[in-house]
């Protein structure tokens, strides 16, 4: 890959930040010069609203819009029409949750999630246990932070409709054998949707080879602009599918009381879309092609893996999760001593670096974990081996400074 | 000659105005809808077929003056013609209006729709009667 | 008002467009500097995501989301803990129809629209139609583009659990009586739900004066970038509604097959929220008030009588619809001759006038008026008089150069 | 001397590590759960009333060392206060970190935290045990 320290360079906000250890990336990431351009652009020379357009502005907004829809389609090995866009990769679950999940799942069905999923993943899930009855269970997270499938073959059993994983854990940071899981959902007629918020922007995903139904992302997380994100789904899935939002652009005809809808990707797109954003997310994914998505998650996993040797040496007090080996992305969550992760975070911060702490929006592997909280440190294409460094130090420097209370 | 001048020829107005072969079909052997959702236009067209030869074609509906004429000049070239031969036609009419080919001869009169490829706004127009053929096309096949 | 020539000068896009006559603010508006430049800002100096974040960074964009949550209070009269970020229009009538209408109305309940309302008001209401066998009801639209008001007492029965109106019509610009249909509707218990899609970027909107519950808009046609519009809620009904969408930052605990919420406004605010966009149309707010809505009323007043004044006296073949007088915005929806409408737009659109042509996704108004479309002018704030003037002039070069198909 | 050594003093790191009043109270007048959704810390709050006095006051659960000493802090200081002594102890100690006041005689000890108020990403640590006690009192005037 092109050197992390030459592509800083792409990131205007390192420049206006230059004292900053941004190490949270997994949470959103920063954005490429060409991303923020195409932002501008579009809203100083071709902004106007899309599909409905008889005049030449119009027909360029509507141009670029369908143009990010290829970009998009491109990046996950997709056909254009199975490009739907969204707000993030919370509403694309929330879109299947609504348009399939509450109308097709019934009392006894069972819903097949895992551990370590994000709240985006399971609380959607609840509200369809509530009203159908039908039942959520888990495959669980071993010790090493990577899923128990020994389980698989008591979990899935034929009640499961659905299978609904994450390709990429935010905590853990383990990259879970999504084909291996998809093909034996298959086996038993089950539907299977992956959660690629985390996958998308570090690694090559051909959702056609994962053997998925569906695959969500967000773009904010993979250079793009918040705001805008996609839900990928297999044509013939999306064809069956009812409606989620109803609106302008989605519909055939409508009467006062009833009406009909159009064909995918229309159909699951109602209203003004956030034509910009979509633009510029097309704009991020041709970014990212171009550094290359294997050379993205090469880098990422190179500093992991310098990270959790330099942390295992210098600083047994320091806790890691998460597996060890190339199944593993450049993710860290951590406990300093017996410290809360927001007061390792603030004094982390008045060094400089920022990272998150909490639960990261997972509850349920948390418990697990036995904490309430963790600190989390997250690497991505612009982050140096020097910053990873400055990490370092300044955790030791943390350290130092709690000595007595760790 | 300005685009204007281009694509609203008395050929294209008059098609328009009086439509051809416009009007309902009894014993149709195919009929099928087609519109154009974003514009609101509608338009059904009905095939007597013979063999994987269409001896009658109508249509009815509504729509611009682009929409009209090009069905109603398409009614007219694949009357007559098989099923394969008038995909081709439409295969040659999208090259012209989408992809700004040259038209080919056997388009005759639909060349004056030649300009649509200029006004990417308006291909949709002009292309919803020839996408309503290939439907009924797809239907008269599996049935 | 400033004068829209001066006006002007805050839109990049007229600079590099100096030809175009840009007649479409009712689909979307363009974007002043300030707007484009508070995006930009904010991705290359404070861009992470909110809320979660123990660094600077996170608390300041945290900080610049709330404080446009604010500002949007401020446009709208509102409480700021009343203010929920939503994609556009489309997604908050959704919203209420998903956590409310579908969770609320029985068989036999009445909803009430109106005969102008637009897709985006519609169709939401025929899923709930279907699932809950509610009926759904429309006040009529009148010949001169009011609203029916003599219809009210006879449709406003006891069954009646919805009024769902929009403020202003997009089509026939008429400005609806809004604070005497809430306050009939209220009397009979029915809840009161506003789109506000057009009334909010061209008039002043006191959400608590006009006695309703809900008001929606969408930020793209007020100046702000796409993906961002806001739902204006009580915060009484909004705490007693169900969440709409489920993933991060809504929840209050998550285990695996259970979760409990947050308040208001998180709870509606599921996963990363559009945070540069709603930032951007907190600056778009501040933007129009600066410039003051009643001065952007009047300046749209003056523009569509001047346009409907030359129109009926120099443009006998010209048919326009909705009502003359102060209940008109500046929208003006026409015919001309027996043409239609895209071949009008498209002829108009070569003298270099952006008019809309089609049904403007108000089907069931257009069905009603006999016409499967319509073209159509609209005004804003940077719109001159100038500029109405070339729309003549390019509508007489149009019906001279159709003058025998006409 | 650095803001990290402002606020992470010796006092509030016993706090921290040996919390006062910390556990459950048997027969409380009013119980109250507040937390910090965002961040996961949750926090119980234990009070027993007499005559509008507070004359137990204990309470449990998890946080940071900010939220834990904070609460700690708290209930020494309410303990034996009336409510609105209370209440208006509060109001001292939020505009200490919220508004970066200067800390009320009356704060006391909890001074210690006047620090937070120059990092905003903890004032809801902070505040959280006095959120909840403002519950609490709401709580006890209703019931
Ligand atoms: C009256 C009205 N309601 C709703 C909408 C839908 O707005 P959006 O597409 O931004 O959701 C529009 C805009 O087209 C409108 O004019
Ligand atoms: C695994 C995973 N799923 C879902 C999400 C939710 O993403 P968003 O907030 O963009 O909807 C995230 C991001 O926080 C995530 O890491």
């Amino acid at each position: 890959m092109t050197s992390a320290y030459l592509i800083r360079a792409d990131f205007p906000l390192f420049a206006a930040r230059p004292e900053l250890v941004y190490l949270d990336s997994t949470a959103t990431s920063q954005k490429p010069r060409v991303v923020i351009e195409a932002l501008e652009h579009y809203y100083r020379e071709i902004n106007a609203n899309v599909h409905r357009g008889a005049y030449d502005l119009s027909v360029q907004a509507t141009l670029a819009y369908e143009e990010a829809r290829r970009k998009m389609a491109r990046f996950l090995g997709a056909d254009e029409r199975e490009i739907i866009f969204v707000r993030n990769t919370t509403e694309a679950l929330n879109l299947l949750v609504y348009a399939w999940g509450l109308r097709v799942l019934k009392a006894g069905d069972e819903i097949l999630l895992t551990e370590m999923e994000h709240h985006a993943n399971l609380v959607p899930w609840h509200l369809v246990a509530v009203h159908t009855g039908a039942k959520i269970k888990a495959i669980p997270v071993r010790g090493d932070g990577r899923l128990d499938l020994d389980s698989l073959d008591r979990l899935l059993t034929d009640r499961v409709r659905v299978v609904s994983l994450t390709h990429m854990s935010n905590v853990l940071g383990t990259v879970n054998p999504v084909a291996q899981i998809a093909k034996a959902a298959k086996e038993k007629g089950a539907l299977v949707i992956v959660d690629g918020a985390q996958s998308a922007p570090h690694m090559p995903v051909d959702v056609t080879g994962l053997g998925a139904d569906f695959f969500a992302l967000s773009g904010h997380k993979m250079c793009g602009p918040t705001g805008a994100g996609v839900l990928w789904g297999r044509y013939e899935m999306l064809e069956k599918m009812q409606p989620f939002l109803g609106g302008g652009e989605m519909i055939n005809e409508v009467y006062l009381e009833r009406s009909s809808y159009a064909k995918p990707p229309q159909r699951f797109e109602a209203g003004t879309p956030a034509i910009a954003e979509a633009v510029a997310l097309g704009v991020a994914a041709e970014y990212l092609m171009g550094i290359g998505m294997q050379n993205i998650w090469q880098h990422d996993r190179s500093l992991v893996d310098y990270a959790l040797a330099r942390l295992d040496e210098e600083l047994p007090e320091v806790k890691t999760f998460g597996p060890r080996g190339p199944d593993r992305g450049g993710v860290i969550a951590f406990t300093l001593g017996g410290l809360h992760a927001h007061d390792v975070a603030t004094a982390l911060d008045q060094h400089g670096i920022a990272v998150r702490a909490g639960h990261h929006c997972a509850q349920p592997l948390h418990r697990k974990l036995g904490l309430a909280a963790t600190a989390r440190a997250s690497f991505y294409l612009y982050t140096t081996r020097d910053e990873v460094d400055r990490f370092i130090e300044a955790l030791k420097k943390v350290r130092e400074f709690f000595k007595d209370w760790l | 000659m300005s685009l204007l001048e281009e694509l609203y020829r008395e050929t294209i107005l008059s098609h328009y105005k009086s439509p051809k072969n416009f009007g309902p079909l009894a014993d149709a052997s195919v009929s099928i809808k087609g519109d154009n959702p974003s514009c609101g236009d509608q338009l059904e067209l009905l095939l007597k077929l013979n063999g994987g030869r269409i001896t009658e074609v109508r249509f009815q509906g509504h729509g611009c003056a682009i929409s009209i004429a090009s069905a109603s000049m398409m009614t007219e070239l694949v009357k007559n013609k098989t099923l394969d031969q008038a995909l081709e036609l439409t295969r040659q009419f999208k090259a012209m209006v989408v992809d700004g080919a040259e038209p080919a001869p056997e388009l005759g009169d639909l060349k004056a729709l030649a300009g649509v490829s200029k006004l990417h706004a308006r291909t949709k127009c002009a292309t919803l009667a020839w996408n309503t053929l290939e439907e009924a096309a797809k239907e008269a096949g599996t049935s």
